[in-house]
């Protein structure tokens, strides 16, 4: 039973993976104002050559702040698993 | 069909991804099942961005032509990193459940289901 | 602890893969790279110590202490950066040192160049910022994650 | 009065103060373990007044824009760039302003009550910071207009949910559930982020608004709607992907439970965001009688499953964790007989106030659930079990818990004059007249629910004092404080329905059905 219902949700994940696969077409985006925007005026408003790094830090610059505390967040927890018991504690 | 090959690569790859969840049982390997999938997902968000002979959206020393689009690689590298911390995180639980347990398979994992 | 020509050469390497580490965190407004980037080199290097040294001959040299320090560090000045800008009457994040003709502040105009560092306004301290959080905060995991197994093993 | 430089900047302050204090709480503790203490505190109270301006300025000027890195925070759309966002915006509403309040409120009651509670582990300091982490997450999330920006705050609501579930490892169990807690929810943000990128890859836009405004509901919009609702109502523990909410919430320690229900509404606002802001814009393409049914169905089999299941528990927590199963139905029932009657010429006349009731109870609940996680919390402090068949005559030794966990239980038993009858009512009145089938249903599912806390409070206070509890205490001042603060909102909410509703819920109600304003606060009039 476990079996049948695992086979039946890949064989239905796959059909809309796949319809997925065909349905965007690559290398044609559809919509683009906003990159055009960041690859026309990025280097001018920022300074930055690169303009993947001028979206990060400086467009999207919370986005990366989120996602330094994601990694802070991750050794936090990290730290909790492995830090050191008290002898009262039940671990 | 063959344009649409990195699509076509991400649907694969998340596809066993999601099949090594579903089928294994040993939990380091649903872990790596799980980065599969953020690779496909990755693999995915960099593709919508391509443009066809676009470069690299650099401007130092930069040839003639038409960029790709910047912000989905923003957003690849952001989640590039969210995929190590959560990895990191999961791995450490993986950890100390075989410390606890003796065992990192998931059939072990039923004492809450008393 | 491994052999003494694992050793020797993880020690020629280290000062190679700080300074590549350096490089990218320092043009990652320039070239491709960054921050994060960057300071993940770096926390190869210090991983490479690991494996050629061992967790405990570093962890007492190096010390999860310093380690811990430099990621609150980066933490710190990232968002003492972005927050800076409250200062100039910007919003979170404006970039309040770019074209302003001072530190990191030259004016770049559109197009191919061959780049020049003095540009960027507060993205390469950002940069930096990232960098050192990165580098701690991978490092930290790593060593963490040993202790734990050597816990085990014991 | 307050700095205009503050005023200006709330919106910024409201995430950047909790995530500055959790960065140097793992710093300041060597300063000492009291200091980091009255650090979080203080942390967790400026936040909460951050909260209460900005939603003042909401309801008084209505909805807040505010772009990161722009000149100014109401920039949103660039004058040379032809009338589309790029940078990442804040759109605070009435509705993510009352998220606001909860998530703050919240967060303060459970930080008091934490700062007891969890004086006897060692590794206080991660706690802390994990907590204040929690809550930029929340506030993120619920905060934000951008889509990305929406996935790297459910991201670190996970990731910090997870890590804390985990805290007393109590022999693997809760590491077993924080596992599957962090696993779900990695799977969820991926999923969600997925669906991000099928989005972005047809309009090219990230920011809700500027979506919302483009949306053709082509076929691939419909997949992305589908995977975006899955992953959000299986973080928020609706029925069927529920499984999880048991385990996590009966193993992490009381007082991260009452905050991880936030999280769980955190996710649910983030469903109600999608369905009204993204795809409000399209009622004559998609069926809007239908997704309400879907919704209205998984309330009721919410409902239905968690109160069912929550009867025969023996273990307290486990209990109260069904209970919130069934309780987040009430919420999908109310705000699902508002979608199905959307565009519709009822709507104004109680698809409204079926939405009020279940945005209502959304407040309700955080209250008196947490009220009653931090009851239960403490008598497992006191006590060292969560067994309801050991315990028994607790009412001798400790009153203050006892009146607090009275009064949570005859909250979420809907019974007068407590919060939870408030919103409960409204959810009621409407719904009759939608469908009285499902109002029955809602009452018939109240009465089980005071019938299971009925069987609590026998279990727990009743009968003669037993010899093992004879040492048993009442429990320390900050933990009663905490309990105290959310009991008291709880009975004055109960008191002032009217008055709440009409300042607080309706503006919230009103907000999220009016997806025509959301896009012109961002986009401007056109």
């Amino acid at each position: 039973m476990r079996g049948i219902a695992r086979a039946l949700t890949v064989v239905i994940l796959a059909g809309a993976f796949l319809y997925l696969a065909f349905a965007l077409s690559f290398g044609a985006p559809a919509a683009s104002e906003m990159d055009d925007y960041f690859i026309g005026h990025g280097q001018e408003q920022t300074g930055a050559n690169n303009i993947v790094t001028a979206v990060v830090f400086d467009y999207r610059g919370f986005d990366t702040l989120g996602e330094a505390t994601v990694l802070f967040t991750a050794v936090l927890g990290v730290g909790l698993l492995f830090r050191k018991f008290s002898t009262e504690e039940d671990e | 069909m063959i344009a649409n090959l990195p699509f076509i690569a991400v649907a694969v790859v998340a596809l066993i991804g999601i099949v090594v969840i579903l089928t294994r049982q040993n939990l380091v390997k649903m872990v790596m099942g799980l980065s599969l999938v953020e690779a496909a997902v990755n693999l995915f968000l960099v593709s919508l961005g391509y443009r066809n002979g676009g470069i690299a959206p650099i401007f130092t020393s930069a040839p003639a032509g038409e960029m790709v689009m910047p912000t989905v690689q923003a957003m690849t590298l952001t989640n590039i990193v969210i995929g190590i911390a959560t990895t990191a995180l999961l791995l450490s639980f993986v950890m100390l459940v075989y410390r606890k347990y003796g065992s990192a398979d998931a059939g072990v994992m039923r004492r809450l289901k008393e | 602890m491994m052999t003494k020509i694992v050793r020797a050469a993880a020690g020629i390497l280290f000062p190679f893969v700080l300074i590549f580490g350096f490089y990218i965190v320092a043009h990652g407004h320039l070239t491709p790279g960054g921050g994060f980037q960057g300071g993940a080199v770096i926390a190869t290097g210090i991983v490479l110590l690991i494996a050629a040294f061992g967790a405990g001959e570093i962890g007492r040299r190096i010390g999860p202490g310093a380690l811990k320090g430099s990621e609150a560090l980066g933490l710190l000045l990232f968002i003492g950066t972005a927050a800076a800008a409250f200062g100039f009457g910007g919003t979170f994040f404006s970039n309040w040192l770019a074209n302003g003709g001072a530190v990191f502040g030259n004016i770049v105009a559109f197009g191919p160049n061959p780049g020049d560092l003095n540009t960027g306004g507060v993205i390469p301290l950002m940069n930096l910022a990232v960098g050192i959080e990165v580098l701690g905060a991978l490092s930290v995991i790593v060593l963490l994650m040993l202790k734990g197994v050597g816990e085990e093993a014991e | 009065m307050i700095p205009e430089i503050i005023i200006r900047n709330a919106p910024a302050l409201l995430i950047a103060v909790p995530m500055l204090a959790a960065f140097i709480t793992p710093v300041i503790v060597r300063a000492g373990n009291g200091v980091m203490k009255a650090w979080a505190l203080l942390a967790t109270a400026a936040t909460a007044a951050i909260a209460a301006i900005v939603a003042w300025q909401v309801l008084d000027f209505g909805t807040i824009v505010y772009t990161f890195g722009a000149a100014a925070p109401g920039l949103a759309v660039p004058l040379d760039s032809g009338g589309i966002p790029v940078r990442i915006i804040f759109t605070i509403d009435a509705m993510s302003a009352f998220m606001g309040i909860i998530a703050t409120i919240s967060a303060f009651a459970v930080c008091l009550y934490a700062v007891a509670s969890e004086g006897r582990q060692t590794g206080q300091e991660i706690f802390f910071a994990l907590l204040l982490l929690l809550e930029v997450g929340i506030l993120g999330m619920v905060s934000t207009g951008d889509l990305f920006n929406f996935f790297v705050f459910l991201e670190i609501n996970s990731i910090a949910g997870a890590a804390l579930v985990s805290y007393r490892i109590r022999g693997g169990l809760s590491v077993e559930a924080a596992m599957k807690y962090g696993f779900i929810s990695t799977l969820g943000g991926l999923i969600v982020l997925t669906a991000i990128g099928l989005l972005y890859g047809q309009y090219g836009a990230l920011n809700m608004a500027m979506v919302a405004s483009r949306m053709q509901f082509t076929m691939l919009d419909g997949i992305a709607l589908a995977m975006l609702v899955a992953a959000l109502a299986m973080k928020s523990g609706a029925v069927p992907m529920h499984f999880w909410t048991p385990d996590a919430y009966g193993l992490a320690p009381a007082s991260v439970t009452a905050f991880l229900v936030v999280a769980s509404q955190a996710s649910l606002y983030g469903v109600f965001r999608i369905v009204f802001t993204l795809y409000g814009g399209i009622v004559q393409s998609l069926d809007w009688t239908t997704v309400g049914w879907i919704v209205i169905v998984l309330g009721v089999l919410s409902m239905f499953v968690g109160v069912t299941m929550a009867i025969p528990q023996h273990d307290v927590k486990r209990l109260m964790a069904y209970h919130a199963v069934s309780q987040t139905g009430y919420m999908l029932l109310g705000v699902g007989v508002g979608i199905a009657l959307l565009g519709t010429s009822s709507f104004d006349t109680y698809g409204i106030v079926a939405m009020e009731g279940g945005i209502f109870h959304i407040f309700n609940h955080a209250m008196y659930k947490g009220l009653l996680f931090l009851t239960a919390g403490a008598i497992i402090y006191r006590t060292g079990t969560s067994d309801l068949n050991r315990m028994g005559g607790l009412g001798h030794s400790m009153k203050w818990t006892m009146l607090f966990f009275g009064i949570g239980a005859l909250a979420i038993a809907g019974i007068p004059p407590f919060n939870g009858f408030a919103s409960k009512l409204m959810i009621y009145e409407s719904v009759y007249l939608f469908n009285p089938l499902l109002a029955v249903i809602a009452m018939v599912v109240s009465i089980l629910t005071l019938a299971s806390f009925v069987k609590v409070f026998h279990a727990m206070f009743m009968g003669p004092r037993l010899p093992e509890f004879a040492e048993v205490r009442e429990v320390p001042a900050p933990m009663l404080l905490g309990m105290g603060l959310l009991a008291v909102i709880v009975v004055f909410f109960g008191v002032f329905p009217e008055q709440v509703v009409a300042g607080l819920v309706e503006p919230a109600a009103r907000a999220l059905a009016d997806q025509g304003a959301y896009i012109a606060s961002v986009l401007g009039g056109a």
